[in-house]
């Protein structure tokens, strides 16, 4: 049991790190907070690729005359391409809540829906 | 050995952690941003010689730039509430 | 034990972004948050893609987060009305833990962390540590992958870039183009 | 050759602007000429595998479980044929119609952003990479919400946003899922994933990994509980994207999940080891009936419409989970047509605001005797949309229900009678505003100018030409249904 738990503790504190992103971006009601959760999602899920490279006594993927085992480069690679799709999304999504606040003058879900309520009544 | 100097370095982060938390102004914040960020670029630059691969230290020696460029523009944002 | 310290760090620092009302201080979070995961990273050997999150997520990203709140509000407004919020966090709650739990069954049968014999490590990754230096003449294995085997791949990364710049751009530019 | 169809959009859209730095016109002529150009290669490609077969191409000549390629077989030439057909369409059709709804300094950003999405969905058709599919989800997704963030009300932010919120919930659950089936296998090209996985299917990490995978699609697909951000995208963008994104966002997605669930995992899989097929025949069936009644009970026209793609969208998952030949047949016929049909829909839904302002249903009384011409286009798109005998919606239906009498889920063929029943009484209501209401003021036709109505005019056209002369997407995805069966 001990060993099992040793052996897997890595994945499973990055799935709990990806719950916690996951539950700000559903929960919250603040436009913000929503796109901090998501970043923590996402580089969670980072984290369990990088964990999943990892050998034992490997050293990392750079050529070096002493190195007997490297790390997996593949996992390194993909997230690679992944932090910057990441950040990209956040760009998007910032600007279009500052739009968003221009134009309803709050960064509130709840008040927001409330305006757009009132608006569809008229 | 240097194992035991990166523990020292987490544990020290640790104890800022109260103020991260706690802190009563953004001044505080930005602190323990700033010192934990000292922190991981000693931490580092002990971990490439830990594996016995110096190449690491370029990671440090952006990260402390980095750490800078983020400081001046949390406090330029709290003064002017601008940024550029 | 200093790579479960800093996962615990990492947690504490997880859970305290997503509570704190105070957005700034938030993001002043998820930008240690963004450090710490950099220490992280090069524990686990991953050095190039810390030198990547350090200048992007630890850097770049608080910058974009800063200027948005410049541009908006600094403080989250708690709205309290009762029962129908905690009924939509309960849902929430819910969804988050019915998620994470099918995500750790797949975890069960899992190679053990750092397992050399992990089909990870042994199915395509072996061409590239020991051909990919005779065939290229790059002494980073990442970056030949990058480049050259995966090289389309990167083109895509670029072209995402260009997409959330031109879009940006659109979004808020208010002057000619 | 086939490498052209993504280099040539990706071209354009840096053309664009740069182009729309010396003259504003110049934006809308480059991404014809690039949509003219891309299609004509789709067209000889696909005549091509037609004739002698799957094409792949290796990226920089690193052959394919190392480097990434790009597969060119059956299933994926519907696929692309069709997008690009409706890209050229929406094209054409967006010269006149973003005049209104767009400032004209932003118009050439504007078109690049549309050579981006199509770059998007044609990676994301054509690629045989996992890995490289995610990719090209991202630069799609994020140029759709940026395209949707353009609309001239202040709802269509929220509406980005809220697609923005789930596409990258989806997106991510998809990197999740690709983790973990990387995590099994150690590759990342779909061929070879095929090879190494069937000796896997009892790990839980595989099983964890296909969930995620679904499920992400599921949420771009919109598929019903998880259909949330789809409505209001729809009606609050410019209407010409409402037209491109109704035709091809939730379509690609379909495709990508048809090509996870049966060429990267076997059907062997889907069925027998996993209840894959049983959930979701369900839910398909809830989501036809819902799609339809929630349509019902719109005000605004082109919500309705929105409602009633999520009811076809129902049909086409429908097709996919029964799991068998017809079925899956039926489903990819009816990518085909929905997609023809549902962009023409919303073609007229833009004309109608365009000339009138008209967004609301009530509003369009007597709307038949200024537009008659237009009205029958309606009409057209509309019966096939309900499945009428000799319109290609009915085509696609027929499929489906044969299929599901050959897997013996009789019920299915009640719900396709109601759901088409409903759909008959939505269309209908339009259709009974607009000739038998009171209009007030003055009635003299004024049709809809040429640009507007003319790809209205092709798309809701080829709705009846493709429901009398089969021979075309019958051919073509019995080609699609050889490659997923391998014979």
């Amino acid at each position: 049991m001990f060993d099992f738990i040793v052996s897997k503790y890595n994945y499973w504190i990055s799935i709990v790190l990806m719950m916690i992103g996951l539950y700000g971006m559903i929960a919250k009601k603040n436009l913000v907070k929503k796109i901090i959760g998501m970043n923590i999602f996402q580089v969670s899920v980072f984290l369990f690729y990088i964990s999943m490279g990892k050998i034992k006594g490997g050293t990392a993927p750079i050529y070096w005359e002493k190195a007997v085992i490297y790390d997996n480069p593949i996992p390194h690679v993909l997230i690679l391409t992944a932090i910057v799709v990441s950040i990209s999304t956040t760009a998007v999504a910032l600007a279009i809540i500052i739009l968003i606040y221009k134009k309803f003058g709050t960064i509130e879900e709840d008040k927001i829906l409330e305006l757009m309520e009132k608006e569809n009544r008229r | 050995m240097f194992e035991i100097a990166i523990l020292f370095l987490i544990f020290s982060s640790f104890l800022v952690l109260y103020r991260a938390i706690r802190g009563p102004t953004i001044f505080d914040r930005v602190l323990v941003i700033n010192f934990i960020g000292t922190k991981a670029v000693i931490i580092l630059a002990l971990i490439g010689f830990a594996y016995g691969r110096p190449h690491f230290l370029d990671i440090a020696l952006l990260y402390a730039l980095i750490n800078f460029v983020a400081t001046i523009a949390f406090l330029k944002y709290r003064t002017t509430g601008k940024l550029g | 034990m200093v790579d479960l310290l800093l996962l615990v760090l990492l947690v504490i620092f997880a859970l305290y972004a997503v509570y704190e009302t105070d957005l700034l201080s938030s993001v002043v979070i998820l930008s240690a948050f963004s450090l710490i995961m950099t220490i992280v990273w090069t524990r686990l050997n991953a050095v190039d893609v810390a030198f990547t999150e350090a200048s992007v997520g630890a850097g770049v990203s608080t910058i974009i987060f800063l200027s948005a709140l410049s541009r908006t509000k600094r403080r989250e407004e708690i709205t309290r009305n009762g029962k129908k919020l905690n009924i939509y966090n309960f849902l929430a709650s819910l969804i988050v833990i019915f998620t994470g739990s099918v995500l750790i069954y797949g975890t069960f049968d899992m190679p053990d962390f750092g397992d050399f014999d992990a089909p990870v490590n042994n199915a395509i990754a072996p061409r590239y540590i020991y051909g990919s230096m005779a065939e290229l003449g790059i002494k980073n294995f990442v970056t030949s992958i990058l480049a050259a085997y995966r090289g389309y791949d990167t083109l895509g990364e670029t072209t995402v870039i260009f997409t959330a710049g031109v879009a940006v751009v659109i979004l808020l530019r208010r002057r000619d183009l | 050759m086939i490498v052209y169809i993504v280099l040539i959009p990706l071209l354009s859209s840096l053309l664009t602007p740069i182009l729309g730095l010396i003259n504003r016109k110049t934006g809308f002529f480059v991404t014809l000429i690039n949509a003219i150009l891309t299609f004509t290669i789709i067209i000889y490609s696909t005549r091509k595998v037609y004739i002698y077969g799957p094409e792949r191409y290796f990226f920089g000549g690193f052959e394919p479980p190392y480097g990434i390629e790009y597969v060119l077989d059956g299933l994926n030439s519907v696929i692309i044929l069709i997008i690009a057909f409706i890209y050229l369409l929406s094209v054409l059709y967006s010269k006149k119609s973003l005049e209104k709804e767009i400032e004209q300094k932003r118009i050439s950003l504007f078109y690049c952003i549309m050579n981006l999405y199509f770059t998007g969905i044609l990676g994301i058709a054509i690629t045989g990479d996992i890995f490289n599919l995610y990719v090209f989800i991202e630069i799609a997704s994020l140029s759709a919400y940026t395209l949707i963030a353009m609309g001239l009300k202040r709802e269509s932010l929220m509406a980005s946003y809220n697609y923005l919120i789930i596409g990258t919930i989806g997106a991510t659950f998809v990197l999740i899922g690709i983790g973990y089936i990387f995590m099994a296998t150690g590759s990342l090209n779909m061929a070879d994933l095929k090879l190494r996985l069937p000796s896997l299917y009892h790990s839980k990490m595989v099983r964890t990994g296909f969930t995620f995978l679904t499920l992400g699609l599921m949420l771009k697909l919109a598929l019903f509980p998880l259909h949330i951000w789809l409505p209001n995208a729809y009606t609050y963008s410019p209407s010409t994207i409402s037209a491109l994104l109704a035709g091809t966002g939730t379509k690609v997605s379909a495709y990508a999940l048809i090509r996870i669930l049966y060429s990267v995992f076997t059907i062997d899989f889907d069925v027998n080891i996993i209840p894959f097929s049983k959930i979701f025949i369900f839910l398909s069936l809830i989501a036809i009936v819902m799609g339809s009644l929630l349509a019902l009970a719109q005000k605004n026209l082109k919500k309705m419409l929105a409602y009633s793609s999520i009811g076809q969208i129902g049909y086409i998952t429908l097709g996919i989970s029964l799991a068998n030949e017809s079925a899956l047949q039926g489903s990819i016929i009816h990518i085909f047509n929905h997609s023809l049909m549902k962009t023409a829909l919303f073609f007229i839904a833009g004309g109608f605001f365009y000339k009138q302002g008209i967004e609301n249903i009530q509003d369009l009384k007597g709307i038949a005797r200024k537009m008659p011409l237009t009205m029958s286009l309606f009409i057209i798109a509309g019966l096939s949309l309900v499945g009428v005998p000799f319109t290609a919606g009915f085509i696609s239906k027929w499929y489906i229900v044969i299929g599901a009498v050959e897997s013996k889920y009789y019920i299915v063929i009640p719900v396709i009678l109601l759901s088409s029943i409903l759909s008959l009484v939505y269309i209908w209501r339009v259709l009974e505003i607009s000739y038998f209401g009171e209009s007030n003021g003055n009635e003299h036709k004024e049709e809809l100018p040429v640009p507007l109505f003319f790809p209205a005019m092709i798309s809701s056209v080829l709705c009846i030409f493709f429901g009398i002369y089969t021979e075309l997407p019958v051919e073509l995805s019995k080609r699609a249904i050889e490659i997923l069966w391998g014979y």
